[in-house]
């Protein structure tokens, strides 16, 4: 089926797609301001569940997922669109492990797993969890269930996990399971521990193989997209501060020092996008070298939004440091984007691997077009 | 008095602080502070000066006629030296009252101020500093807070801000204008102002990394006698530039040697745990080559403290370059132990046991080093300038 | 002609253009050429040339009426495209006559000037730029060659530098100050200077990395006939915009091509001998960070070929951001070339048959991707204030 | 006899290392000039070896070299003045082969060896080729002598090569072998390929460990020290450039842009002067993690000397790209010592490994000092 959602989206013109974007950032700059953001995170309002509740009303919830179980099938294409935009606005909510675990069942449920749950996550009636850095731990079988302590990406009210069980992957549900929030330095996404006793897993997925590469390449482009979405908007947020700070008799925006660090971090941006849009299109084909670019969009786009972030900080100045400006909340989301899936560098190792596999059977890894 | 008695064999000395540091820090300081609220904070604080005052290691560096011990540079570098292989607490929301009023008041102080004031340091009292103000930072010099003479008072009307620890404070340093029309560093007038007069009122600002030590003042009305104004009436930039030159680099030297003694605590328990990092060329690699950077800026800070012991040291630049290279550099530091702690390391914590035990924490604090106390933007605009003798224009 | 034929289907085009260059370029021209002399490879580009004029490549993306095959810029992507996987040689000192001598005469030349001077490209005449001065690099518009009017021709005193094949040309695109009094971007005037005329002296400039492709024109009393002014007296700068805009990324294009394909041996050799790099996890990782940020300026050097279509493209700073980017890249990949070459990687030689055969030849030459055509400090400035809309004050 | 050298170094006091660096410093700023170094690398003069004899006639030869054998005994702070200084002008000649050479000898040759090259080398009489990246290679017994082939750092006409035998190092005498000069991008020291066919070493240095140290050590130290040199000097010859350059009605030196990269420049150098002083100061006194401090000094100072140069060539703008200005001069030269004894890489991990050997033993390798 993923290839089906897949060839929907190869067929969306950038028109389209550009439109997508448009109406996904107008809802979320008007309902995920910096205002409401800062009012989020100390705990005022319940943006989360407001923001979760409109996007699923506007089938956000199923661009990745195929018309017949209830989404838009709007592929890859169409989830980048939708986690960079909730970047940008450093929208709070399970948009990562939700949708990336629609990704896997779309990939490799049966029909059966499919039917139950795709219809539900499209709907916004339930979110999902998945492992923070998947393979770091795996669930055991314990009599009739299964049974162990994981650290996942997720709301602490999701309906179920993802949860790899030696070499399978099985759906467990949470109803009653112990789930402890963990308090985070990103308080815009939740990183939960799961404690499993004797739970007897909802379903099993078909080859735990592919069930992994399909989790791990949506978790992998959604953070990556996420990354880029923040980088950007945290940038344009410095910049238009920038304009209006004066010190000295004139904007800061008008000293060159910090218009060349302005201009570089432009340059760092259009270079993450479009590591990012190359890893999406190449994964979008399935093309045998998706995997290298995937890893390597994710390693580079979350670590340069680590550097952008951390100089839009310095660039703010005094108020940079404070908590009711915006640089910080951008920053820590950067940073929890950096450590989650795996380690960057085991993501470059990865793709060198990759890289050499592909180069030893004499074919190019490094073409552009399918 | 054991510990300045022995301050003539230097040695000797320093063995004495260690004895009493062994003695008198509780083991566990660091795990009650780890959750502490500002306020057991600031009364910890106040305990560690009260034990340091018992034993004449309060205001050592202070000359003997205002209550010191008149030790040099050398002692104060040793006394630092031991705080920090101790890792005793630090005395940070005293820095103003033990370092920048004292270098303030001696040079430009009457008699009766310096009566006045310095004997209550070492009873606890506590100093903060007004000069930022919300369109005046990296530009201090074009702050607006006004001054405005009434019979034998001044009365004070605007707002400052990042005043370290004020909201505990018991008196100000201040800057304001008394003449908006004179070139902006000929009209500012430097009082000392009762944190508990009428029309001062403090909002704590809360930082990215969850805690507030600085705050706004809002000064409204509020009346100080001539006889608190140091020096002459718009005189008071040249006196601010003693304020600000009177961190001599001590407490950069402190805060380096505790870095050393953190980053060596943590290397040993990295071996002794076996931490996947090790296994890592590429992290080991960057890990030595921040040793060897801190070597380097540990080395810096000491020619500073020799050079401030020379006449000319005003003119260097060398504090500049430190502040570039030290603050950078444990910013990577910071950022490598957010790297290698994953997930672990997302999880909120303030202050942590555990050296690094608090990535995050560590990495958002980074920023107060760049950017306060003249952001590293200022810094470089000062080495280029009278450092390399590039032209301003 | 089979070539051109093909052009209505692009995938047969590209294969014609595949097996012509299969069968025209000598295989061991790369070996010819790494020790040639000037001379010799002056006299192979004009082979070159000729070769690509006989099969209607010399000047395919020209219009027909002035000898072209009018092709879309599609056309000239599949060519660069092609030549850069076969490693065919470059036209490098070509680039002025093909692209920024038609990009002035089309839009401003007269009909007189375009009969006179087009069709002799594709016959091999040779064109430089007279822009730039010793003290006009960054700020061109300050540029001071004076043209004096003397009945029909006008009087040409000054000197120019970084003119690329000059030494070997037959006309030059002249830029020259005729009213001194003016606002320093409206007394310029635009000439076609011949090179054979007297009083035009070049004077090869060496660099850095042992070659001459740049010299200095010191012209003293050169006679130029006022019919051979483009556009009016004192309008030469907004023509002068026209020639600068000319170049639409298409030689970026192939140097990125070039670049995919070489790094693309260079990995395979690598891979076939085991080369020790590879064996370290660090110098692996910044490897395939190389291929991640080269991939996406490919990507982006596709885009500005696309906006190039679109009417504003002008305004666009994406090319400036592309600058930034592919040029600092390159600078590290060959950096990281000459790292892992060691000792061998010293010896001192120019061109090289294997990719990256002579690393420090790379790196070196890699500074006039971000030296010319605007250093990359320019190119900041153009991003922030164009681009970013920051205020020039 | 290496500690009787350090004892002198030790008791020198910053007054009089001073003196001998502004000594030193007075004669290259004059002899070895710009326009001087540019005649050279074009072969238009011999400075070279009018160097080496005015070297030799100021007993800088024999910083290194104990007094009873011809030397001032000035040890590692004498050593690392002269290669700065050195440095600072770009002075050609076999310096970094030859003076480390000499220490391999100080420290582990018998006192006939010592007596037999030391005053010839303090006298200026020979020069000496040392491997330029020691280890790389070796030399094999073949009946009565010693063959092979090394690529050393050292003059063309070098008298002897000290070059590693299985486990042994030997010297060797060079009238009559076979010497190529290899044609360098830094045209300011020779890098040669000597071939021995059955040559008959002249000594055998005792203690093949100590010689190794020695020698590693010391060519590591002078190449960090000329690295420091040669990274002040483009930087303080670009400032002055940027000050008389004018674009746009001013010098360049006032765009702040460009002193903002001044600045962090001149950071840069302040902070590799001081990793090597660390260094120097730490193998004087014999420490045991002298090691770890030496091969980072190399590692650091030689990358830190390679940014500095590329970034004085960009801040030079065009001219900067030219064979007639000082900057490529610097930028190649620092190229080569980047390169020189080992992989920066393999310092690094060499670092790594002492520092948790001393760890392990309890020991603190962070002392500064003694």
């Amino acid at each position: 089926m993923a290839t089906k959602a897949i060839e929907t989206a190869g067929s969306l013109d950038q028109a389209t797609l550009d439109a997508l974007r448009e109406g996904i950032a107008a809802v979320l700059v008007e309902q995920s301001s910096s205002a409401a953001v800062h009012a989020f995170i100390d705990g005022e309002n319940s943006l989360d569940r407001e923001l979760w509740s409109q996007a699923a009303s506007l089938g956000w919830l199923g661009f990745g997922i195929p018309e017949q179980y209830g989404g838009l099938g709007l592929g890859a294409h169409g989830l980048a669109i939708l986690h960079t935009e909730i970047g940008r606005q450093a929208a709070p909510g399970p948009y990562i492990s939700t949708l990336s675990a629609a990704q896997a069942i779309v990939e490799s449920g049966t029909d059966a797993t499919r039917n139950t749950w795709l219809p539900r996550i499209a709907s916004g009636e339930i979110s999902a969890a998945v492992p923070a850095t998947p393979g770091a731990t795996v669930l055991t079988r314990s009599g009739t269930g299964v049974s162990g302590t994981l650290r996942c990406l997720g709301a602490r009210d999701a309906a179920f996990v993802l949860a790899p069980l030696g070499d399978a992957w099985v759906i467990v549900e949470l109803a009653g399971a112990e789930v402890n929030a963990m308090p985070m330095w990103d308080r815009t996404r939740e990183v939960i521990d799961i404690r499993l006793q004797n739970a007897r897993p909802a379903a099993v997925l078909e080859d735990p193989e592919a069930t992994s590469v399909a989790l791990l390449r949506a978790m992998a482009l959604a953070t990556a997209a996420d990354s880029c979405g923040a980088a950007r908007s945290v940038t344009e947020r410095t910049i238009a501060y920038m304009k209006t700070r004066e010190q000295f008799g004139q904007p800061i925006a008008g000293f060159q020092a910090l218009k060349h660090r302005a201009a570089d971090l432009a340059t760092k941006l259009a270079v993450m996008d479009e590591m990012v849009a190359h890893a999406i299109h190449r994964a979008a084909a399935d093309e045998p070298d998706a995997e290298i670019w995937v890893w390597l969009a994710k390693a580079e786009a979350t670590e340069a939004a680590v550097f952008v972030t951390t100089d839009c900080v310095q660039l703010h100045g005094g108020v940079g440091f404070t908590w009711d400006f915006d640089p910080h909340i951008f920053l820590k989301r950067a940073r929890l984007n950096e450590v989650l899936i795996m380690p960057n560098t085991a993501l470059r190792d990865r793709a060198a691997a990759g890289l050499a596999a592909i180069t030893r059977t004499g074919r190019s890894a490094l073409e552009l077009e399918p | 008095m054991t510990i300045l008695d022995a301050q003539h064999d230097l040695p000797a000395f320093r063995l004495a602080i260690r004895d009493w540091l062994a003695e008198v820090v509780p083991p566990d300081w660091k795990a009650r502070m780890v959750r502490a609220s500002n306020e057991e904070y600031v009364a910890f604080q106040r305990w560690w000066m009260a034990e340091r005052s018992k034993v004449g290691l309060a205001i050592p560096h202070w000359p003997k006629e205002y209550g010191g011990a008149g030790l040099t540079l050398r002692h104060l570098v040793a006394i630092a030296d031991e705080m920090a292989r101790a890792d005793a607490p630090q005395a940070r929301i005293f820095t103003i009252s033990l370092i920048h009023m004292p270098g303030t008041l001696f040079p430009h102080g009457t008699e009766e101020q310096k009566r006045r004031y310095l004997p209550g340091v070492a009873k606890g009292e506590l100093w903060c500093q007004g000069f930022s103000e919300p369109n005046s930072g990296s530009d201090l010099a074009s702050l607006r807070t006004r001054a405005v003479r009434d019979g034998d008072h001044y009365v004070i009307n605007g707002q400052k801000i990042w005043s370290s620890s004020s909201m505990y404070a018991d008196h100000c340093l201040l800057l304001t204008r008394t003449d908006a029309n004179a070139q902006k560093h000929r009209g500012i007038t430097y009082f000392i102002m009762d944190m508990h007069a009428p029309g001062v009122e403090v909002r704590p600002i809360r930082q990215a990394n969850g805690r507030s030590e600085f705050s706004e003042l809002f000064l409204t009305d509020v009346r100080i006698h001539a006889e608190n104004m140091i020096g002459a009436e718009n005189n008071g930039w040249r006196i601010a530039q003693a304020t600000l030159g009177s961190e001599r680099g001590v407490i950069a030297f402190e805060g380096a040697e505790r870095q050393r003694y953190e980053i060596e605590a943590f290397y040993r328990k990295s071996l002794e745990t076996g931490a996947a990092w090790l296994r890592d060329t590429q992290l080991h690699r960057e890990f030595v080559s921040f040793l060897a950077e801190m070597q380097a800026g540990r080395r810096l800070l000491r020619r500073v403290l020799e050079e401030h012991e020379k006449p000319d040291a005003s003119a260097s630049v060398l504090p500049s370059i430190i502040k570039l290279s030290v603050t950078v550099l444990r910013q990577r530091i910071c950022s490598f132990m957010v790297r290698i702690a994953g997930v672990e390391g997302q999880e909120f914590a303030m202050l942590a046991e555990e050296p690094f035990g608090s990535p995050m924490f560590d990495f958002v604090s980074a920023f107060s080093g760049t950017i306060a106390g003249g952001t590293n933007e200022i810094q470089r605009n000062i080495v280029a300038e009278r450092g390399l003798g590039m032209p301003r224009v």
